[in-house]
């Protein structure tokens, strides 16, 4: 079975997710063993061929034994397969967390949450390890439907915004479909290796550049970059703990991996690839200082931390843009710090018991005492996200600026300090309430009381999440050097 | 539905139009490789006369597809595809490679029954999520909206 | 486990204090435990300090294992003379503050004990690394490390005012910190792996524009933590932090960590010889002469005793500032060894504060008349601190501006030894009225008895302060420390300087 | 006020879109590389290696069954979204998110 | 097959595509938004794309109002 | 512009299409009509993709007689994917339909102005 470990990824998760709703009419708690079952085989799986590509070189799976450009093919090379890993991690890890939540819904709709979860993962893997551009639209089509009823699960204010995240999201992959009709036009392919290729004898004109633009757009519209993150503070906020968790973490980091491959590993270099990533530099920057701002202005921890993954995904664009080693090493180490960061903060969060505790920032006072644990792997995820030593952040910052000043864009340098400042800012202000305000129904010992203590479904997840961002960015130097180096498209 | 159409006329119209639309369908399914059609047109046929029957003869009439029904189609139809493509990969093929499935018959024949499969399995599962669709969207008997 | 402390001593030094952090979240509930834990780590780690000091003084270096941090970049330690004197004043000092702090916030019945120990620890880990990393990575980690570990302390008795000073402490070290970190990049990508080298790392030929943008930045980044005016604003209003932890910021860790920032910077990463060049060591002495008579002069304004200490920190660190503006051997060793000087000085002043404060809960000036009679103890060290701060000989205050003024002297830079000789006359006007008063003024208000948990450290360090000028190499040696680590920077010796 | 401004900006997208039309092989050329590249291989092998004769079912089914695949996923996700959404007769939504009229 | 049908299917579809965005009544839009999906299956019947027309036909005209129909009825409902 | 001649037609209609799909989708108040607009935008990508294969005096690409591969068939590629293209267009219509009965059920109006003012109350 090892020589099918590409296709072995994404079935595991979609199979189960065929099977959850036979399953849970017998027994809801199969059900969930299975969802957590596939979740975890699908992680073992996308380690293992990593592990592989990494030995062996980038490995290409023909699906139906078809070789491309005429079938379709997976390709685990290092930035697919380590973009693989990093879902199957979370995804693993939200199937746990999410255990209380769906206890919570009927059985058939508790069914449809976890297949969808499982969808949407499938989605978010298939997107992460094909060959194919117009099967990268399936996939994408896949994880967003999923995407959409997940988030609109969380009551009706999610449901609103979720609407206008569908028009959008379906407007975004109309574009890259045309986008993508354009490319085929001039070099009739969808392969990417083949595309790359082909699009190296196509004389430029405006037809590619068109092409080019409507697939950048298209997908950077996917990312909720800067002006066009309307929806997303309204349906995190309102979506279950597991969905956001998930959702924020991963979704938009796919739609940037699906960026870079297009940006850096198909597209030709040329004048419309240095416009595309010209717009894109402004477009980041703005949403640097937007997303920081804005989320100075909230008082929900949750709307803040959408807010500030708005300024987080430009960092990643802002890598992209600037486009050298560096920078792009460190668009990528943000691509799985801020993962891991992001999904650790909106899943403490998510575990404090809503009764006791307002996602306002003032009900956050004494949280420390009450979840100990669950605000520890938030004070860290939270310092990562600030850029403090020595979390992932802090390193990811560091490549960051290195990227810019190589490329002597200081402004991007300094706009990054700038926004980590402010990230300071709203971060220490949810931690003094964490940290220094005490609990106004509690009394003041030293001994914590544990009044209501979050599931242990929801703080190990949690917990390794916050462990993971020490670990990424201690050990940064192994992972840039053992797979992120490999992952760089030749510049 | 609030209320079935009711109407004699229609009722035997539907009747009478329902078993040709699952020959048809069935017709589409089977000449998909030579001619237009294919599992999809298949299965949509088959959930418009589900539907129809639905909407003509209100939700409990038979035959017909009850939504716990539908959703087990929407879930077999992509289980058959999958399986066979499971079913290829374990007979040392890649996913989806149904050539090597071990039938008695030329590679290229297996392949035509394969394809057929994958057929029959999209238009199960298409018909299940039609059906399933229209059952969530339609308004409900007890009057709710 | 005794065998990794035995290989890697530097990083033994700084993992100690880390896992006595974390060893004392766990027995918090048992505070005997608890602080007996802080005692442990103090003496360990002072043990290892020690151990490598013999290598030290006789030129050589203890260096650690390097972990890959970013590829090309190590987690680096190495002891070297400079970093060694600042290691061995926070091990010491550490180890003294810890009785203190028990005595104190036990006699206090401070709440949160065990978080107070525990970033303390934390504290000092990061200062150890601070003081013996290698490169430029390392230092920043450290001294990132260092913000967020006082930051609680800062914050510790939970007061909308001590929110309010920690906000403040953190918005300035913070936003420094964003100018380093550029700084240290921009030093990357100059010097790649940007280890220090004593006489400076860059590569010649970098143009003296890049020279002042790069300095300009690590002042900026290094100058908040070193109270540079104005970038000493979080000081003052840092003071509402337990006494001890005031000690800390100011003898110990955080304004050590800037001024010794700023020789590491001046000594290792330019050279003198560079900053000389373009100029930039004159910015530098201009800030630094500026803080130092501002600083005196605002201290005549604040009745709080412990702010008047603040403003006087400020202008005392400026004098390591100045010594590395200076830039002479005489002048850099005259500054390294004032962090020593200070250091002993400085927590013996603030010790005195605190035990005043717990004795008799007065902070203002103007109510410690007679005081002196009441507590002779504190009040002996505390007039033996301020004769020490004034600079009067026989006291360590002295030697360091002696070192300082000879080097400015030698350099032609009069103007310098004018400041000195000026600032020590404010010194003299602004702490001896209190120990005026405290001794020849009449009592007034009752007074329990002076604990020894309290006396006994600030009588020590007291002493520590004496035996230090009367004999600067006494014990470990930090003046001796101080002329190896100046003459490796500045290369041929030159001027002379006390023996 | 903002939409007629979108609707300003319609104008030069419009312009572009048909410059880069205009750009593109024209409809029915059989020598562009949309017909030159990929395709002839399917309607060169297509019934030999698939045994269909309708070159469409061949791709759909064979070539790129696996994005048929993809696409009956899609279709079931959106049945189970609707599911999610807005329950069915048997199972409506949970009573706190359902307000009745 | 370039001949006149093509665009004149496509000029009818944009004429049901406008109208459908315009005609007051949701109902009636709904219908027209059926001939716009009638009219591009023809389009595909012209431009020799026999399967794409054969499923426009069955999911635009007939499946997409359905659900239109179907999604209207429960909200805005049929005009009185 | 100068190339744009009667063969790049249909393109150009497809992009008016696109368009009136993207208008209808940003300036429509109606949740309803913009799901409309949202199909009219989905069918002109089709329309463009379908202008990508057809030939000259080409037949639908169903072999006529074993062997005659060099007839001017269409593209079969681009058909296929329109395929896909299409179950997703009913797919995303079907979901956005539930979200808006959702939608409906809670605030009473389909209406975005009137929606948003609900929202904030």
């Amino acid at each position: 079975m090892t020589q099918h470990l590409p296709i072995l990824i994404v079935l595991c998760p979609l199979a189960a997710a065929l099977v959850v709703p036979l399953v849970a009419r017998v027994s809801a708690r199969a059900a969930r063993a299975l969802t957590m079952l596939a979740t975890l085989s699908s992680l073992v799986c996308a380690v293992a061929a990593l592990r592989v590509a990494l030995r062996e070189g980038d490995w290409h799976y023909h699906l139906g034994g078809w070789a491309p450009p005429w079938g379709i093919e997976y390709v685990v090379d290092p930035l697919g397969g380590g973009m693989a890993v990093i879902v199957a991690l979370l995804a693993t890890l939200v199937s746990l967390y999410a255990g209380p939540h769906v206890r919570g819904l009927s059985s058939l709709r508790g069914a449809a949450f976890d297949s969808l979860f499982l969808l949407l993962t499938t989605g978010l893997l298939g997107i992460a390890l094909t060959g194919d551009l117009f099967n990268l639209y399936v996939f994408l089509e896949v994880s967003s439907l999923a995407a959409y009823a997940l988030l609109a699960s969380g009551g009706e204010r999610a449901v609103v915004a979720t609407f206008r995240y569908a028009l959008i999201g379906t407007i975004a992959a109309s574009f890259y479909l045309l986008g993508l009709g354009y490319l085929y036009a001039l070099t009739g392919t969808l392969n990417m290796a083949d595309l790359a290729i082909q699009l190296e004898a196509v004389p430029p004109g405006s037809a590619m550049t068109v092409g080019i633009v409507l697939l950048v757009v298209g997908l950077a519209i996917k990312m909720a970059v800067f002006p066009l993150h309307g929806w997303m503070p309204d349906a995190y906020t309102y979506a279950p703990p597991p969905v956001t968790m998930f959702i924020a973490a991963v979704m938009s980091k796919v739609s940037a991996y699906a960026l870079i491959r297009v940006l850096f590993f198909v597209l030709p270099a040329g004048d419309a690839v240095e416009t595309a990533r010209a717009v894109l530099s402004w477009v980041a920057v703005g949403g640097v200082l937007a997303g920081s701002i804005l989320a100075l202005a909230q008082t929900d921890v949750r709307r803040m931390l959408v807010y500030s993954s708005v300024g987080q995904m430009g960092y990643i664009v802002l890598g992209l843009s600037i486009g050298n080693a560096a920078a792009l090493t460190g668009a990528l180490l943000h691509v799985v710090g801020h993962a891991a960061a992001k999904g650790c903060l909106f899943g403490a969060i998510g575990s404090l018991p809503r009764q006791t505790v307002q996602a306002e920032i003032g009900g956050l006072a004494g949280a420390a005492r009450r979840a100990p644990l669950a605000m520890a792997a938030f004070t860290i995820a939270a310092l990562s996200l600030v850029g403090l030593p020595p979390t992932a952040g802090f390193f990811s910052k560091w490549y960051l600026l290195r990227g810019a000043l190589d490329a002597d864009a200081w402004l991007f340098a300094v706009v990054l300090l700038v926004s980590s400042l402010l990230g300071a800012v709203y971060f220490f202000r949810v931690l003094e309430q964490v940290y220094f305000v005490p609990d106004p129904s509690a009394p003041d010992t030293d001994v914590p009381s544990p009044a209501s203590p979050p599931s242990w479904r929801m703080v190990v997840p949690v917990l390794t999440l916050g462990a993971a961002v020490l670990l990424i960015g201690l050990f940064n130097g192994v992972l840039v050097s053992s797979v992120i180096q490999h992952a760089l498209p030749e510049l | 539905m609030r209320s079935t159409f009711g109407s004699p006329v229609l009722d035997a119209a539907t009747r009478l139009l329902v078993p040709f639309m699952w020959l048809f369908a069935a017709y589409v399914l089977i000449h998909g490789h030579d001619s237009p059609g294919g599992g999809f047109q298949a299965g949509v046929i088959l959930a418009a006369s589900l539907i129809l029957l639905r909407l003509v003869r209100g939700q409990g009439s038979r035959p017909n597809l009850s939504s716990r029904d539908a959703v087990t189609c929407a879930c077999a139809g992509p289980l058959l595809y999958g399986g066979i493509g499971v079913a290829s990969l374990l007979s040392g093929g890649n996913f989806l490679d149904y050539g090597v499935l071990p039938l008695p018959m030329d590679p290229v024949q297996v392949r035509v029954i394969g394809t057929l499969g994958i057929e029959a399995g999209v238009m199960v599962g298409v018909t299940g999520v039609l059906v399933l669709i229209f059952d969530v969207l339609a308004p409900w008997d007890d009057g709710t909206v | 486990m005794l065998a990794l402390l035995g290989a890697d001593r530097p990083l033994a030094a700084v993992l100690v204090s880390l896992a006595a952090a974390a060893l004392i979240r766990l027995v918090g509930r048992w505070p005997t435990v608890r602080e007996a834990c802080t005692f442990g780590a103090g003496i360990v780690k002072l043990g290892l300090v020690l151990s490598m000091l013999p290598t030290v003084l006789d030129g050589g270096v203890v260096e650690s294992a390097r972990l890959t941090l970013i590829p090309g970049v190590t987690l680096h330690l190495r002891a070297d003379p400079l970093g060694m004197l600042f290691a061995l004043v926070a091990s010491t000092l550490w180890l003294v503050t810890s009785v203190y702090s028990v005595g104190y916030m036990r006699a206090g019945r401070y709440p949160n004990q065990t978080g107070y120990f525990a970033s303390f620890a934390l504290c000092v880990s990061a200062t150890i690394g601070l003081a013996f990393a290698a490169n430029l990575l390392t230092f920043f980690l450290f001294y990132e490390l260092l913000t967020l570990a006082t930051y609680p302390l800062v914050a510790h008795n939970r007061t909308p005012e001590a929110r309010a000073g920690s906000r403040k402490y953190l918005v300035y070290t913070l936003t420094a910190g964003q100018a380093l970190l550029l700084a240290i990049v921009w030093a990357h990508s100059l010097v790649p792996g940007g280890e220090f080298r004593p006489g400076g790392m860059l590569p010649a030929g970098v143009p003296s524009g890049t020279v002042w943008g790069l300095f300009g930045l690590f002042v900026l980044g290094l100058g908040v933590k070193a109270a540079i005016m104005p970038l000493h604003g979080w000081l003052p209003a840092a003071m509402v932090a337990p006494t001890p932890v005031s000690a800390l910021l100011h003898a110990v860790a955080v304004v050590k960590a800037g001024a010794f920032g700023i020789l590491r910077v001046v000594g290792y990463v330019f050279g003198v010889d560079v900053l000389r060049d373009v100029g930039a060591d004159t910015l530098l002495a201009g800030l630094a002469t500026t803080t130092i008579i501002f600083a005196s002069l605002r201290a005549f304004r604040e009745t709080h005793l412990k702010r008047r200490m603040a403003y006087s920190t400020i202008a005392q660190l400026s004098y390591i500032v100045l010594g590395a503006a200076v830039g002479s051997v005489a002048a850099l060793a005259g500054a390294m060894f004032h962090i020593a000087a200070h250091g002993f000085i400085k927590i013996t002043l603030f010790m005195c504060a605190g035990a005043i404060y717990t004795e008799s809960h007065r902070d203002d000036i103007r109510q410690l008349a007679g005081i002196g009679r009441q507590m002779p103890i504190t009040m002996g060290a505390f007039a033996l601190a301020s004769a020490g701060l004034a600079g009067m000989p026989l006291l360590p205050g002295f030697i360091s501006k002696w070192n300082i003024g000879l080097g400015a002297m030698s350099t032609g830079s009069w103007v310098f030894v004018v400041v000195l000789v000026g600032s020590g006359l404010l010194n003299v006007s602004y702490l001896f009225p209190i120990v005026y008063d405290a001794f020849f003024r009449a009592p007034h208000g009752t007074v329990s008895p002076e604990r020894p948990s309290l006396t006994v450290p600030l009588a020590a360090t007291a002493l520590v302060a004496l035996l230090l000028g009367i004999a600067p190499n006494i014990g470990v040696g930090f003046y001796r420390l101080a002329w190896s680590a100046a003459t490796s920077v500045v290369g041929g010796a030159d001027a002379g300087g006390l023996p | 006020m903002i939409n007629r401004l979108i609707v300003l900006l319609f104008v030069p997208a419009l312009a572009v879109l048909l410059q880069a039309a205009g750009d593109l092989p024209a409809v029915g050329d059989g020598t562009s590389p949309a017909f030159t590249h990929v395709s002839p291989y399917y309607l060169e092998r297509a019934h030999d290696e698939t045994g269909a004769p309708n070159f469409v079912t061949a791709v759909l089914a064979d070539y790129r069954g696996y994005d048929t695949f993809g696409e009956l996923t899609v279709i079931l996700t959106a049945g189970l979204a609707c599911l999610l959404i807005l329950g069915t007769r048997d199972d409506p939504p949970a009573p706190q998110n359902r307000d009745r009229s | 097959m370039i001949d006149a049908l093509a665009p004149l299917f496509l000029l009818l579809m944009v004429v049901c595509a406008v109208a459908a965005l315009s005609v007051k009544d949701l109902l009636s839009a709904v219908t027209v938004f059926g001939a716009f999906s009638f009219f591009s299956a023809a389009f595909f019947v012209v431009q020799d794309a026999l399967d794409v027309a054969f499923t426009e036909a069955a999911v635009g005209a007939v499946i997409t109002t359905v659900f239109f129909v179907c999604a209207i009825n429960r909200t805005v409902g049929r005009p009185e | 512009m100068s190339q744009l001649g009667l063969g790049q037609l249909q393109y150009a209609l497809a992009a008016v299409l696109l368009l009136i799909g993207l208008y209808g989708m940003l300036v429509k108040t109606n949740l309803a009509r913009k799901l409309m607009a949202m199909n009219v935008m989905q069918v002109a990508v089709i329309v463009f993709f379908i202008s990508l294969a057809v030939r000259s005096g080409g037949t639908p690409p169903i072999e006529i007689a074993h062997g005659a591969a060099d007839a001017a068939y269409a593209n079969p590629l681009p058909h296929a994917l329109m395929l896909t293209a299409i179950v997703v267009s009913v797919s995303t219509t079907g979901v956005a339909l539930a979200l808006l009965i959702r939608i409906h059920r809670r605030f009473r109006t389909l209406d975005e102005p009137e929606l948003l003012d609900r929202l904030r109350e």
